[in-house]
C-alpha cells in the first residue's frame, strides 16, 4: 500500500528529510510542507537527495509555505508537484496511510 | 499486494505501528509515545513497534538517571509483553550507525500463549528494507 | 472520507497547529469528516483560553474554538499530557486542589483511550508536530 | 561570579528547565550568585501553577519556586511571549479581560528588557533549549 | 588577539552578537528573536547580528505568508537600520549550501549619521572563518 | 577569548554538532550535554566529526547524561573529558562567553 510521508523540517537543520527517502518504497509519495519545502529548491546541498528519488517516488510541495518562505515556484526543482492544501488533503485521501516524519 | 495486505488485521481489527525515531530524556516524544502504546494495548489492535533513527536508544542497557533528577522509564518497555505487545522491530542500519549491537538492547521478552508460555524475545532486529516493508503493511502509523 | 488530526505542537512556538488549522478546514470545504482533532504532548497548550496574542497577529485558540462551534468538531486533549504542563478543566482543576483552571470554549479534556479510537474509527489520521 | 539564565522550553517536553536547574543549583553550591533566570519562547510554560505532573515525577515549577524561595532568585517570564501562550499573572488577566491567571510563586512576568539587561550586568549568561 | 578585542566596547558598553540559524515560520524563534534585537537596541550596546545555517532564510526577499494566515514579519529587519542596528553579518557558504546569492536577500540598509546620512547596506557577506572571528570577539552571544 | 560551545542534539538527529564544530576556534571548548552526549560515544557515524577537532579543541560530555543514556564512560571518545554539573559550571566561568547551539 503506498504511503504518503509528509516531511515538515529542513534538510539542513535535521535529519527527517533523509530519513523518509532511505525508508520510502518506489511508488510512495512524499509532501513537503512547512520548513521542508526547502528541500525542494533547486541548486542546494541537499538537491542530491531529491535526485536519487525523483522517478521513483512522486514528490510534492505545498504552495502556501513555499510563497511564505520567498521561494518562487520556478526555484522549485523539476518533477516536484506544487499542491494547495485542498491538495494536501486529496494526497491523503488517495494514500491509504499518512506517515508524519516528526 | 497480497490480499492480506489490504484487509485490516484479523476479525476486524486495525494494524497499528507506533514509529519510535527519538532518544529518551532529551525531548519527551519517547515516553508520552509509550504512553500511547500502553492505553491502546486495552483496545485489542494488532500493535507493532519500530524503532529507528535516534529510537534505538530508547531501549539501550543500563540507563541511570539519578544524575538529571528524571525518572528512568526503561524498564516499562520490559512490561510491554505483559500488555500483549510483542513485537518490536529494531532496525540493523540504525543500530550500527551508532556502534550498537543488539547486545547493548535490554532484554525484552513475552510469554507466548500458544506455545505453552515459552518466554520468547520480543525484540527483532530487521534491515532498513524490512522495516519499509513493516511500515508499508499498517493502517495506521503514529510516529512521535 | 473521515479524517483524525492529531496535533502535537503548541500555538505559535511551532506551525504545526497552523498546518493542522488550514488542512481541517480544507478537508471541511471538500466534503470530508473530521472525526476528531486530538492534541497530545505540548499540542494541549492550543487549549488554553488565558492566551493573549498580539492584535495584529492570528489567534490561534479561537480559530479553533470558532472552526469547533460551526462545524461540530470534536476537539479533545489529552489528560495527562495537560495535567503535566497545566492546562485544566473547572473538574480536574477541582480534583488536584488547583484555584483556576484555564480550558478554552470548544476543547475537552479526555484520555490517550480517545487517540486510539481516533485511529480505529478514522480513514485517515494526519499527525502535525515538530 | 554572577551568572545570568535563560530558559528556552516549556517544561517536561525538553529536558532544557530540568538542565538549567542542575546546573544552577550546582552553580548556587560553587558559591555563584544567579544574576536573574529569564524564562522566553516556551520557556514562560515553566512559570504555570496549574500544572500536576504524575505522583512519580519531579514538579518542575515547584523545584524552580522552592529554589527561589531558598536563594532569592529573580524569576522572569516574558511578557510578550507569556501573552501569547497563556501565561498571566492577576495585573496582565485583568488588563486582557480574562477570568483567570496561572502565574505560580516565585516568578513574575516584566519585560524583554530584563533579558538584556542580564546581558549586560552578568558576567556570563547561560542558554538552554531545543 | 587585540587589546581591542579583550575590553568591552566603547565606553562601558557590551558587545552582543543575536546568532540567526533557524529558518522563519516553521517555528518561532526567528521572530521572537527579532524581538529581543528591536528591545535590546534602545540599551545603547554594540549590537551585531549574524545570520548562517538556516538563519539565512529569515531575509530572503519576497516573502509571502497569506497562504499560511501567519504574520510576514520580514519588513522588520528593513527597519532595523532606524533602530541603530546596522551589521548584519551574512555568512557565505551557509547562501552557497542553499543555492542563494546575495541578490536573494532583501536590501537592509541604514543611514550613516558619520557620512552626513549616506544610505549603506547592513548586510556584510563574511566566510564562515570570519563568521567565527566575529563571534570570538563578542562579550555575549544569544542564539534562539 | 576562547569560547565555550554547549551542544544539546544527538548528531544523527541535528546539524547543530557539526554546524558548532564548523563554526568553533582551535582553543574553544566544546560541551556535550542531554541528547548532545551521544557524539561523544565510540565507533558511530558521527566520530570522524569528533576526530577531526580532537586536539584543537577541548572537549567535554556531561556525566549525568551519559548515565542516563545507558553510556558507560568506557564507551566515551578518549580525549573528551567527562564533567558533573559542578564542572560545567566551572567551564562556564573559565570562558569569557558561552554559546549554546540551539
Amino acid at each position: 500500500m503506498p504511503i504518503l510521508h509528509t516531511v515538515n523540517k529542513s534538510p539542513f537543520e535535521k535529519s527527517t528529510f533523509k530519513s523518509c527517502l532511505d525508508h520510502a518504497r518506489p511508488g510512495d509519495a512524499v509532501l513537503l510542507i512547512e520548513d521542508g519545502v526547502y528541500a525542494a529548491t533547486k541548486g542546494t546541498a541537499a538537491a542530491g537527495l531529491i535526485a536519487a528519488r525523483n522517478g521513483d517516488l512522486a514528490l510534492y510541495a505545498l504552495g502556501a509555505d513555499l510563497a511564505a518562505r520567498g521561494i518562487s515556484e520556478k526555484s522549485v526543482i523539476e518533477g516536484i508537484s506544487v499542491v494547495d492544501y485542498g491538495g494536501f488533503v486529496d494526497l491523503v485521501a488517495e494514500h491509504d496511510v499518512s506517515q508524519a516524519w516528526l | 499486494m497480497t490480499t492480506q495486505e489490504e484487509l485490516p488485521g484479523a476479525s476486524g481489527t486495525k494494524r497499528f505501528l507506533y514509529v519510535n525515531r527519538r532518544a529518551p530524556y532529551g525531548t519527551i516524544y519517547a515516553l508520552e509515545s509509550l504512553e500511547v502504546v500502553l492505553i491502546g494495548a486495552a483496545f485489542d489492535q494488532d500493535v507493532s513497534l519500530a524503532f529507528f533513527d535516534d529510537g534505538v536508544y530508547q531501549i539501550v542497557k543500563g540507563q541511570d538517571t539519578k544524575g538529571i533528577g528524571m525518572k528512568n522509564f526503561s524498564p516499562t518497555y520490559r512490561a510491554l509483553g505483559d500488555y500483549e505487545v510483542t513485537k518490536l522491530y529494531v532496525e540493523k542500519e540504525a543500530l550500527e550507525e551508532r556502534g550498537l549491537s543488539p547486545d547493548d538492547l535490554m532484554d525484552i521478552t513475552y510469554e507466548d500463549e500458544d506455545d505453552d508460555w515459552a518466554e520468547k524475545p520480543s525484540i527483532r532486529i530487521v534491515s532498513r528494507s524490512e522495516m519499509t516493508e513493516i511500515m508499508a503493511a499498517q493502517d495506521v502509523i503514529l510516529s512521535f | 472520507m473521515k479524517f483524525g488530526i492529531l496535533i502535537n505542537e503548541g500555538p505559535y512556538t511551532h506551525q504545526a497547529s497552523d498546518s493542522a488549522y488550514q488542512f481541517t478546514k480544507a478537508a471541511l470545504e471538500k466534503g470530508h469528516e473530521i472525526y476528531r482533532v486530538f492534541f497530545y504532548h505540548d499540542g494541549v497548550n492550543n487549549g488554553t483560553r488565558l492566551s493573549v496574542p498580539p492584535q495584529d497577529e492570528r489567534n490561534i485558540q479561537n480559530n479553533w474554538t470558532e472552526l469547533a462551534e460551526q462545524h461540530d468538531l470534536d476537539l479533545v486533549v489529552c489528560v495527562a499530557a495537560a495535567q503535566r504542563r497545566g492546562i485544566l478543566d473547572e473538574s480536574e482543576a477541582k480534583r488536584a486542589g488547583k484555584d483556576a483552571d484555564n480550558i478554552a470554549p470548544g476543547f475537552r479534556i479526555s484520555g490517550l483511550g480517545q487517540l486510539i479510537e481516533t485511529g480505529i474509527e478514522s480513514d485517515r489520521v494526519v499527525a502535525f508536530g515538530d
